[in-house]
């Protein structure tokens, strides 16, 4: 079956980043098929590569890059809520003339159409938030 | 259609909601600090046992666990891991999170 | 692929967002709607529900310029324009806020909690922030 | 004592929770969401009008008015500014927010 | 400047940390307690209050094997160490969520809650997350 | 009055950061001192600088920094939560040896010290957060 995932709160703060790579992992380790990872609202927090947790936890956004290495996984952060919050890839960086990007490596930065693809193109969508 | 609930019914509203918007033959999902609802013996738990008449109640075990009420789960609420989360989502549709 | 939902005989299927939150304290309402303009281009069939303190967000006379954030109640009231025209609003939600249809900014339906539960089941894709 | 509450009463539990801890002469202040709680004719509306007995309450009135709920507050609620929370915040310690 | 309030005749003030959150779902709990363990450094006269849902911090058993998250509960055992062991725990909300004092995993003194708020009003600080 | 505020929400998501502002500037107008701003929790992403908010809305980022400017504010982001969450300055950055930094003008990244010794030196500490 095909799957849609959108994720709307941030990592460590709500546990919904937790439970959407959860849910994400076990779908696809029983051959489902993913067809996207939609990150919204807080959950474009995800996706930055500046985080360093502590040594004794688990690592959010790398956990999320080697799942979207392994298994070709779309990650798409909204840039519209990534905008507000400071998420930035290099072009965007570019663009607002900041001078430092910070998205993980296998997220993208793309517009909020793909959430709706994600709800049309899926036989489900899943959602995880606050 | 499937119904997920990841809040605790003492601090916000999405469960006891969530129970008045279920139908029967639908499946409700207790998850993250939802799971407090699957809990025999609390001032809610009336309302999930009466629930139990007509849907069908599940709650995500590793959250069970990791809040140590693994001894305290209300009869008939039945416990699944992540890919049994998959499962009931694949047997389900539409699924509705009451965030 | 987006191109391809459009096109006659395309996916058409039926989507709600669900609004249980109220504006201003958090983003939801706002980043939701935010979602519901976008999706109005790609013809699905669509509903909105406002349900709880969702409710809250449809209430006339809202006035931001003391809390120096930005009034997109006016939105709603453009969703018409984007063939946006189902708008479900509980009748038990309103009536424990002491609100009634009167108040609302925009011509709604006022479904009870029965109704709500049927509407919510029909659908493809249930959206909720 | 002040206390501050940021969440609706419908919502979430802050509210009760705080008017339950509130003591006589205390100070309760409603912000952001919790100005709901402020509304005469709703279904918590007696629980607030209960507590004006003993307690001073207080809504912050930027937020009545963001949603549009300016004719619709409870007799002996009083509406400040954020210069008036910080008054409050002057007059009264410990600060306690119900978050 | 916090070498200052650690001397002899420095300031001494009443912190009370509110915990009214679950643990997990949010990181809430967790963040807290970080702050009780550095705050232990600054010798004030510190107490923690557990209510409404805080109480489930304290609750035996904890196992976050299958959530994989770091379990952090043992923390709560070990601020004794850092001389913090006044633990204040509404009994009305124990009551409510089924539990009772032998459910939790240290020693607490349990309050009904006019106990509670007239701890809060006697406080020089209170810190709730 | 010294005041001291604990902001524990992020920029745009919860109206607590914006109300911490108000109740700043409000308290400051008034000719009140501000001992210090200390975030916490998600209330680090109030720090970063990579935010663009659409132009129709408050810049609430600059906002804070354009406040510490002419108060001379004491802004400190929490390390430990910063670090979780993706908000580094040039110092952290290059010991993490990230190749980015997102810090604003106006923050500094301190330790959790320094929130109890702003309740211990305020006469008031204020909390706004979830």
């Amino acid at each position: 079956m095909k799957f849609s995932i959108l994720v709307n709160e941030g990592p460590y703060t709500h546990q919904a980043a937790d439970t959407a790579y959860q849910f994400t992992r076990a779908a696809l380790e029983k051959g489902h098929e993913i067809f996207r990872v939609f990150f919204y609202h807080d959950g474009v927090h995800n996706g930055t590569r500046l985080t360093v947790p502590p040594q004794d936890e688990r690592n959010i956004v790398k956990r999320w890059s080697e799942l979207a290495e392994k298994y070709a996984l779309d990650m798409v952060v909204c840039i519209a809520a990534a905008q507000r919050r400071g998420v930035m890839d290099a072009n965007e960086a570019k663009r607002h003339g900041l001078g430092a990007d910070n998205i993980a490596p296998g997220f993208r930065i793309s517009g909020l159409g793909q959430l709706i693809e994600a709800g049309v193109q899926a036989d489900r969508l899943v959602t995880f938030g606050d | 259609m499937l119904h997920t609930v990841n809040k605790s019914p003492f601090e916000r509203n999405a469960l006891e909601s969530c129970l008045k918007h279920a139908r029967k033959g639908d499946a409700v999902l207790l998850i993250e600090d939802g799971v407090y609802g699957a809990m025999k013996g609390t001032a809610f738990t009336p309302k999930v046992a009466a629930a139990l008449r007509d849907v069908a109640v599940y709650a995500l075990q590793p959250d069970i666990e990791a809040r140590g009420i693994q001894n305290r789960v209300l009869d008939g609420v039945k416990l699944v891991d992540y890919g049994g989360f998959v499962d009931l989502a694949t047997q389900h549709n539409p699924v509705q999170s009451w965030l | 692929m987006a191109e391809e939902t459009m096109q006659e005989g395309g996916v058409r299927k039926k989507f709600m967002y669900v609004n249980r939150k109220a504006p201003y304290g958090t983003i939801y309402a706002l980043e939701s709607l935010e979602v519901v303009l976008i999706g109005a281009a790609f013809e699905q069939d669509v509903s909105l529900a406002f349900l709880d303190d969702g409710v809250y967000e449809l209430t006339m006379g809202q006035n931001t310029k003391g809390v120096e954030m930005k009034n997109f109640s006016p939105t709603y009231r453009a969703l018409e324009d984007y063939d946006v025209s189902k708008l479900y609003v509980e009748k038990e939600s309103l009536a424990v806020r002491g609100l009634a249809e009167a108040d609302l900014m925009v011509p709604v339906q006022v479904v009870d909690a029965a109704e709500m539960a049927r509407l919510m089941a029909e659908q493809d894709v249930v959206m909720s922030f």
